[in-house]
C-alpha cells in the first residue's frame, strides 16, 4: 500500500500531515540549516570565488574579447571583406575597406571598428572570417567603461589584444 | 500630570478634528481622523478605561480606518499641487471653528465648575477589561448575544446584496 | 516553327531561335554561360553551356546552335553536368579565388555556376597558378584584374560592336592568355562602365564603387537616370541612406541593357556637400536658418508675380507648379540651360530628364534674354523651382531687383545665393515623381533614400502653398496627385498613372507593352 | 521622578538592544542566506583589515545610506511620504513599552519590574498597535504615487488585516489559560518547568500564532507586498537614503518584536526552565563558577581556532585582512581570561543582593538568547520556502487559520470549563 502511494508523491490524495505542509516544512528547515552548519565548519570549502583576487578558469575556447591578428610587419591581417560584419546577427562590426598602398595586398581594413556593447559574443565573424584575422582567444570578459565610446573599440585596439590576455 | 495629558489630547483631537473635516484631500482626512481617534484614545485612558483606549485602536484606528483608508486610496489619486490651493470658506472655517469649539468647552469647563471637574474625576465603573467583561457577558449577556445576531443578519444581508444576482442561490 | 524536345518537354519555336533561348524558355532558367550575351554576337568561347542533342557524337554548345525541327535535347543529365563541372575546374585553374576581397562577389557568374554546376575539390595547388596583373587600371571608370579574367570576351566584342571603339582585346596564346587595351589607348569611352556590369567575374570592376560596399548588403530601387533626355531605366544601389552605384535596368524601349557612365556618376549629386540643408530666410544682409512656421508666414504675406519651373522637376510638379501660377505668369525655365554633346547611342544633347513635361503642362521655356524681359513685366514675388537662372540667364537677379526671389531646390547655386528664400527640395532618388523622355514616354522615379532631414518632397509643399492660397480640392496624397495629372495634361488624359508598367508607357504611341526586366 | 529615570533607563536599555540587533540581522540575513545556498557572503568591508565576517557590511551600509540623495517623486503627497517612514519606525518601536524583558532587578532593596509599560490589556495593546503598523506601510505606498509601490501598500494592508484576525484569535486560548491580559502575568505562569510554556499548553496557538506573526512581519513566505518579481520592491520603492533605511530598519525592528512576542507569549519569555529564580538565587555559588568555566573554555577553544587559522592563512591576501585572525584571538583569548580571572573574585562565595542581580542577568540573558533564535527562525524560514501565490496567502488566512483559531479558542475554553 504504501509503496504504491509513493509511487504517485505529486498525484492523488494527501494524508492529513501532508495536507498542513508542517513535516515538509521542517524537512526543508532541515535541509537549510545543514548547508550552513556545514558550510560554517568548512569555510574553506566554500565554492565561492574571490574574484578580484582570484579568477576563474576558462576553456580555452570561451569567447572573449575580439582581436585582430597581425602580419608578420604588424598589419591586419584583415583584407576588408566583410564576411564577418555580414555574418554579425548584432551588427556590430563596422569596416571602412581601402586599397593598400602595397600592390601585392589589395584591400585593407582602413578602419575597423567592433560596438562590444551591441556584440553578443557568439563567434559568428571568428567563423565566418576567411583569413583567420579576427578571433575571440583573449579570453578578456571583464569588459568596463563609464562612456559608452570607450566600448566602441578601433582597429588599433583590437590589433594590440593579445592572446595572452593583456590589454593594450 | 494627568491634566496636562489630558489638555494635549483634547487639543490635539480637536485640532485633527478640525483638519479632518477641511482636508482638501480625502486621504489627509482619513489620516487626521486616524489621529483623533488616537488622542481619543489618549482620553479615554486617563479616564480609566484602558481597555475602551485599545479597543477604540484596535477597532477604528486599526481595522474600521485602514479599510476606509484603502477605498479612498483606491479611488483617489494624490492630490495635483494645483488642486492643494483651498478654497475662501475653508478658510473661513479654519478661522472661526477652533475658536467656537473652543468657547464652547470653554463654556462646558466653567459650567461643570473648572479644572476639577475633569481631574478629579472618577467613572463609577473603572474601564478595565474585568469590569467591561462583566458587563458584557454577565450583566447584559443577552442584550450583548443579539446584538451579535443583528450583526450577523448585517454581514449575511452584505453578501447577499455583494453576490451577482444569478448566483443568487434561491433563483 | 519547330518542334524540339528538350528535357522530354516537346516545345515549338520559330525558326532561328538560338538552342540557348530554347533551352532557357524550357528550363526556366539559364544554361550555365559566360560568353553568351543576348546582346552580343556570339563567341562561343567560355564552351560551359554544352548540352547533349541526341544523334551528335559529342556535346555541343548551345549558344552557338540554331534549333532544328526534331532536335532531341537533354541539358541536365549525368553527361551534360559532368562537362559543365570539367570546364569550370579549367576555367578556375588560374582564377586566384580571392572572392572576399573581390568587388564581384554576391553577382559573380563564376561564382554562381560553380555554386550551381561545380562544388569540387579543387586538384591545382595554388602555388601553381599562373600569375598575372592584377589591379591595372585601364580607364577613367574601370580596373582591370587578368588573373580573374574567364577570358568570355564579353568587353571584347562589347567595345567592337556597341561602342565601336574597339580599345581592347585578347592578347598572348593558352593560359597566358589575357585581356589587356590596345597599345596606347584606354577604356575612356562613355560605356566603358557596361563592361563591368556584363564581365561574369571580378577581372573589370568599377573604379567609382570599388571597396566601398559589399553587393549583398545593397538594396535596389526601380527608377530611371536623370542624366539626360533619353531617361535610360536603372536600379538604384543603396544602402542605409547612401546610394552607392546606378546600374542599368533592361528596357527594351529606351536603353537596352546599357546606360552611359555620365548617367551612372548622376547619383553623385544625391550627397553632394552643396545640398541645401534648411530652410533660409534673408535678414539682415544674409541668409539664416528660419523655422518652417516664420517661412510659411513670409510666403503667405509674399504676391507671387512669376512662377518658373524647371526641366530637371517631375511632372507632378511641374503641373502643380503651372496651377499654382494660373493667376500670374509662369515659365518652364531656361531653354538653354542643361544642353551638351549628346552621342547616337545612348547620351543625349538634353542633359535634362523632363523638357518633354514642361510642354506637357503648358510650360512655356525661354531663352535667356526674354526670360529677363518676361520678369521685368511681372510685379511681386519670383518663385523659382529648380534650375539656375541666375547663372544661366545674365540679368536675371537686376531684374527680379528688390522683389523676394524664393528659391525651391536642392543644391546651392546662383540664385539660392541670392535668394530672399530657400526652401530646401528632395532631389530625384528622394522622392516619387514621373518623368517623360524625349519620346514621350512616361516613366517613373521612385524614392530609393531618406532625403535631409529638413528638406520637403517637392510635390507636399506646393500641394500646401496651393492649399494655402485658397484651393479647397488641392490632391492630397500622390495617387489623388496623379489622378489629377493625368485629367489635367491632354495627353495623359486616358492612363492609370497608379499603375504605370516596369517600363514606362508612351501615351503618344498608345500605350504598348514595351519593356519590362530582363 | 524615580518612575521617569527607572523607565528611562529600562527604555534605553531596549533601544539598545534592538537597535543594536538591527545590523547584526541584517548581517545574519546576509551571511545566513550566503551559507544556505552555499556562499560566502559578505566579507568585503572591513576597519583596519579586521571584517568580522561581514559584520562590518551593515555600518558601511549605514553611511551609504547616509550620505546618499534623498529624493521624493515628482507629485508624491509631501507630508504623507514624509510621514510614512517615520511612523513604520517609531510604531514598531512602540510595541516594546509592554514586553517583559526581565522578571525583576533589585537595587538597594527596591525591586523594579523589567517592563517599561507593565498594562493590564498588554496583549490587547500589542495588538492595537501592531495594526497601527499597516498606516506607515499604506501611506508610503500611497503617496509615493506610483503603481507598483501602491500595489504592495494594498496587498500589505489586506494580508495584516487578514491575519490580525487569526492573531488575535490565536492568543485567546493563551489569555484563558492564564486568565490575564497582563505580559507579565502570562510569563510569570510559564515559570518552572518547560512543559509550563505555552507552546506546550497551545501547540496549535502558537503554531497559529507564530505563522501570523510571519505573515504581520510582511516576512517569506508573506512577501508578497514587497514581491521584487512582480512589484519591483513593493511599498518602499520610491524611497531612498535614510527613508528607505527606515522602512528597512522597521522591518528587522518588527522581526525582534515578533521574536519577543512568540518567546514572550510561547516559550517563557525570560524564564529558565526549572531554574527559577529562587533555584538560582539558593545556588548562585555553584552556578556561577560553573558559568565562568564553561564560558572560559568554550573562548579558549574559540581563540586557539583563531590563532590556528592566523598561522595557517599568514600571507593568504597581502594586506591588512591577513592581521584579521589573529585579533580576533587575541580579543577572544582576553574574553577567556577574564572569565578565568575574575575567580579571583571568589563567585563561589556570592552575596544576597549580587545573587539576586546575577539572577536577573541569567534570565534577562535567556529572553535576549530565545529572541535572538527566533529571529534567526525567521531568517531561516525566509531562505527555505517559496513565496505565497496571494490567493494561497488568503485562502490561508481565511480559510485555515481563522476556522482553527476558533477551534482553538472553542476547545480551550471547554477544556477549561472541564478542568
Amino acid at each position: 500500500m504504501t509503496a504504491t502511494k509513493k509511487a504517485h508523491p505529486y498525484g492523488g490524495k494527501m494524508t492529513f500531515w501532508e495536507r498542513t505542509y508542517l513535516p515538509e516544512v521542517f524537512r526543508g528547515m532541515g535541509i537549510t540549516i545543514k548547508h550552513v552548519i556545514h558550510n560554517l565548519l568548512h569555510t574553506s570549502e566554500m565554492p565561492t570565488v574571490q574574484y578580484p583576487e582570484e579568477h576563474r578558469s576558462y576553456s580555452p575556447r570561451f569567447r572573449g574579447r575580439h582581436r585582430l591578428m597581425q602580419r608578420d610587419d604588424g598589419s591586419p591581417r584583415c583584407v576588408a571583406c566583410m564576411m564577418c560584419s555580414t555574418a554579425c546577427p548584432a551588427d556590430c562590426i563596422h569596416i571602412v575597406a581601402g586599397e593598400h598602398p602595397d600592390p601585392a595586398i589589395e584591400k585593407f581594413p582602413e578602419t575597423f571598428d567592433i560596438d562590444l556593447l551591441r556584440c553578443v559574443y557568439c563567434g559568428l565573424c571568428e567563423e565566418a572570417c576567411p583569413c583567420d584575422a579576427i578571433r575571440m582567444d583573449t579570453g578578456i570578459y571583464e569588459i568596463a567603461g563609464t562612456t559608452r565610446e570607450e566600448f566602441f573599440v578601433s582597429k588599433e585596439f583590437l590589433l594590440n589584444n593579445k592572446s595572452d590576455g593583456t590589454e593594450v | 500630570m494627568e491634566s496636562i495629558l489630558f489638555y494635549l489630547f483634547a487639543v490635539l483631537m480637536l485640532g485633527s478634528a478640525v483638519m479632518t473635516v477641511t482636508s482638501r484631500s480625502a486621504v489627509a482626512a482619513a489620516v487626521w481622523l486616524v489621529f483623533c481617534f488616537v488622542n481619543a484614545a489618549g482620553v479615554f485612558a486617563l479616564l480609566s478605561a484602558p481597555f475602551l483606549a485599545i479597543l477604540q485602536i484596535l477597532i477604528y484606528a486599526g481595522a474600521i480606518m485602514v479599510l476606509f483608508l484603502f477605498v479612498i486610496m483606491m479611488l483617489q489619486g494624490p492630490v495635483l499641487p494645483d488642486e492643494r490651493e483651498r478654497r475662501p470658506w475653508s478658510r473661513i472655517a479654519v478661522l472661526v471653528l477652533p475658536p467656537a469649539s473652543a468657547a464652547v468647552i470653554l463654556i462646558a469647563w466653567l459650567a461643570r465648575g473648572g479644572v476639577t471637574a475633569f481631574s478629579g474625576a472618577q467613572p463609577a465603573v473603572r474601564g478595565t477589561a474585568e469590569a467591561v467583561a462583566e458587563l458584557l457577558l454577565n450583566r447584559y449577556l443577552l442584550a450583548f448575544e443579539l446584538i451579535s445576531v443583528v450583526l450577523l443578519v448585517a454581514i449575511v444581508g452584505a453578501m447577499a446584496l455583494g453576490r451577482r444576482k444569478e448566483e443568487l442561490p434561491w433563483k | 516553327m519547330v518542334k524540339v524536345t528538350i528535357d522530354g518537354r516537346e516545345l515549338e519555336f520559330p525558326e532561328g531561335t538560338s538552342l540557348f533561348d530554347a533551352c532557357r524558355e524550357a528550363r526556366g532558367e539559364a544554361l550555365p554561360h559566360f560568353c553568351y550575351h543576348p546582346d552580343l554576337s556570339v563567341a562561343g568561347v567560355c564552351r560551359l553551356c554544352q548540352v547533349e542533342v541526341e544523334g551528335m557524337p559529342k556535346l555541343t554548345i548551345a549558344c552557338n546552335t540554331g534549333v532544328r525541327e526534331g532536335m532531341v535535347v537533354h541539358t541536365r543529365n549525368e553527361r551534360v553536368k559532368t562537362a559543365a563541372r570539367q570546364i569550370l575546374e579549367m576555367h578556375l585553374i588560374n582564377h586566384p579565388v580571392d572572392c572576399p576581397i573581390c568587388d564581384q562577389a554576391g553577382e559573380c557568374g563564376l561564382q554562381d555556376q560553380y555554386m550551381n554546376h561545380g562544388l569540387y575539390e579543387s586538384e591545382v595547388d595554388k602555388d601553381d597558378k599562373v600569375h598575372k596583373a592584377k589591379a591595372e587600371v585601364i580607364g577613367p571608370h574601370v580596373i582591370l584584374d587578368k588573373e580573374r579574367c574567364v577570358l568570355c570576351s564579353r568587353c571584347v566584342r562589347f567595345c567592337d560592336e556597341v561602342t565601336g571603339t574597339g580599345e581592347m582585346g585578347i592578347f598572348n596564346r593558352g593560359d597566358r592568355a589575357e585581356i589587356g587595351i590596345a597599345p596606347g589607348k584606354e577604356l575612356a569611352n562613355n560605356y566603358s562602365l557596361n563592361t563591368v556590369d556584363i564581365c561574369p567575374v571580378g577581372a573589370l570592376t568599377s573604379r567609382d564603387f570599388r571597396f566601398k560596399k559589399r553587393v549583398w548588403l545593397l538594396k535596389s530601387t526601380a527608377s530611371i537616370c536623370p542624366g539626360c533626355a533619353t531617361g535610360c531605366n536603372v536600379r538604384v544601389d543603396h544602402e542605409a541612406g547612401r546610394i552607392f552605384r546606378l546600374k542599368p535596368r533592361y528596357n527594351k524601349e529606351v536603353n537596352g541593357r546599357w546606360m552611359c557612365d555620365i548617367g551612372r556618376m548622376t547619383y553623385r549629386g544625391v550627397h553632394s556637400e552643396k545640398r541645401l540643408d534648411g530652410p533660409m530666410l534673408r535678414g539682415d544682409g544674409d541668409l539664416a536658418p528660419v523655422s518652417w512656421s516664420d517661412l510659411h508666414t513670409f510666403l503667405a504675406e509674399r504676391q507671387v508675380g512669376l512662377w518658373i519651373s524647371s526641366p530637371a522637376q517631375t511632372l507632378e510638379e511641374q503641373a502643380l507648379l503651372a496651377a499654382l501660377g494660373e493667376q500670374a505668369r509662369t515659365s518652364g525655365g531656361v531653354s538653354t540651360a542643361g544642353r551638351g554633346d549628346g552621342d547616337d547611342l545612348l547620351l543625349h544633347g538634353d542633359r535634362t530628364p523632363n523638357r518633354t513635361g514642361l510642354e506637357w503642362t503648358d510650360l512655356q521655356q525661354h531663352d535667356p534674354a526674354s526670360l529677363v524681359a518676361l520678369v521685368r513685366e511681372t510685379s511681386g514675388a519670383v518663385v523659382v523651382h529648380g534650375g539656375d537662372p541666375a547663372e544661366t540667364a545674365p540679368g536675371f537677379l537686376a531684374a527680379v531687383g528688390g522683389r523676394a526671389l524664393i528659391f525651391l531646390g536642392t543644391h546651392a547655386n546662383a540664385t539660392s545665393k541670392a535668394a530672399t528664400v530657400v526652401v530646401p527640395m528632395s532631389v530625384w532618388a528622394e522622392k516619387d515623381g514621373l518623368f517623360v523622355n524625349k519620346d514621350g514616354r512616361v516613366q517613373a522615379v521612385r524614392r530609393a533614400v531618406a532625403r535631409p532631414e529638413q528638406a520637403v518632397e517637392d510635390w507636399r509643399f506646393l500641394v500646401d502653398l496651393w492649399s494655402a492660397a485658397g484651393c479647397a480640392d488641392a490632391p492630397a496624397g500622390l495617387p489623388a496627385l496623379r489622378r489629377w495629372l493625368a485629367e489635367r495634361v491632354p495627353a495623359l488624359n486616358d492612363l492609370d498613372l497608379n499603375a504605370l508598367p516596369a517600363g514606362g508607357l508612351a501615351p503618344a504611341t498608345a500605350p504598348a507593352g514595351a519593356g519590362g526586366d530582363e | 521622578m524615580e518612575l521617569v529615570v527607572s523607565s528611562l533607563l529600562k527604555i534605553a536599555f531596549l533601544l539598545t538592544v534592538i537597535l543594536g540587533l538591527v545590523p547584526v540581522l541584517i548581517w545574519a540575513e546576509r551571511k545566513g542566506s550566503a551559507f544556505i545556498q552555499d556562499r560566502t557572503g559578505p566579507n568585503r568591508a572591513s576597519v583596519l583589515g579586521i571584517r568580522l565576517g561581514g559584520l562590518v557590511h551593515p555600518i558601511a551600509d549605514v553611511m551609504k545610506l547616509l550620505f546618499k540623495e534623498d529624493f521624493r517623486p515628482e507629485n508624491a503627497h509631501r507630508f504623507l511620504y514624509a510621514l510614512a517612514p517615520f511612523l513604520v519606525f517609531f510604531i514598531a518601536l512602540l510595541t516594546y513599552a509592554v514586553i517583559p524583558f526581565g522578571d525583576f532587578i533589585r537595587i538597594g532593596g527596591v525591586e523594579y519590574q523589567l517592563v517599561v509599560a507593565d498594562l493590564n490589556v498588554g496583549i490587547l495593546y500589542v495588538l492595537a498597535i501592531a495594526s497601527l503598523g499597516t498606516y506607515g506601510v499604506v501611506m508610503g505606498g500611497w503617496a509615493s504615487n506610483n503603481k507598483y509601490a501602491f500595489l504592495g501598500a494594498v496587498r500589505s494592508t489586506s494580508q495584516m488585516i487578514s491575519y490580525e484576525i487569526s492573531m488575535g484569535l490565536s492568543i485567546i486560548g493563551l489569555m484563558l489559560i492564564f486568565s490575564s491580559l497582563r505580559l507579565t502575568d502570562i510569563v510569570a505562569g510559564q515559570g518552572g518547568a518547560i512543559w509550563n510554556w505555552g507552546f506546550a499548553m497551545q501547540p496549535l496557538g502558537a503554531i497559529l500564532f507564530i505563522v501570523a506573526v510571519f505573515a504581520e512581519t510582511n516576512r517569506n513566505p508573506f512577501d508578497l507586498p514587497e514581491g521584487e518579481s512582480e512589484l519591483v520592491s513593493g511599498y518602499h520603492l520610491e524611497y531612498s537614503s535614510m527613508k528607505f533605511a527606515l522602512f528597512f530598519m522597521a522591518e528587522y525592528t518588527n522581526m525582534v518584536i515578533g521574536a519577543a512576542l512568540i518567546t514572550t507569549l510561547f516559550f517563557g519569555g525570560w524564564n529558565i526552565p526549572w531554574l527559577t529564580r529562587s533555584v538560582i538565587e539558593g545556588h548562585a555559588g555553584t552556578i556561577l563558577p560553573v558559568h565562568l568555566v564553561i564560558q572560559a573554555v568554550v573562548m579558549g577553544l574559540i581563540s586557539l581556532l583563531f590563532f590556528r587559522r592566523a598561522a595557517r592563512e599568514r600571507d593568504k591576501f597581502g594586506d591588512a585582512r591577513d592581521r584579521e585572525p589573529g585579533f580576533m584571538g587575541v580579543v577572544t583569548a582576553l574574553m577567556a581570561l577574564g572569565a578565568a580571572g575574575s575567580f579571583a573574585l571568589k563567585p563561589w562565595a556570592i552575596g544576597v543582593d549580587a545573587a539576586s542581580i546575577y539572577a536577573t542577568l541569567l534570565q534577562v540573558g535567556a529572553f535576549v538568547g530565545k529572541v535572538v533564535f527566533f529571529c534567526w527562525v525567521f531568517i531561516w524560514v525566509r531562505w527555505t520556502l517559496p513565496r505565497f501565490r496571494y490567493d494561497q496567502l488568503m485562502g490561508l488566512g481565511w480559510k485555515v487559520m481563522l476556522p482553527l483559531a476558533l477551534a482553538n479558542v472553542v476547545l480551550t475554553a471547554i477544556w477549561l470549563a472541564i478542568v
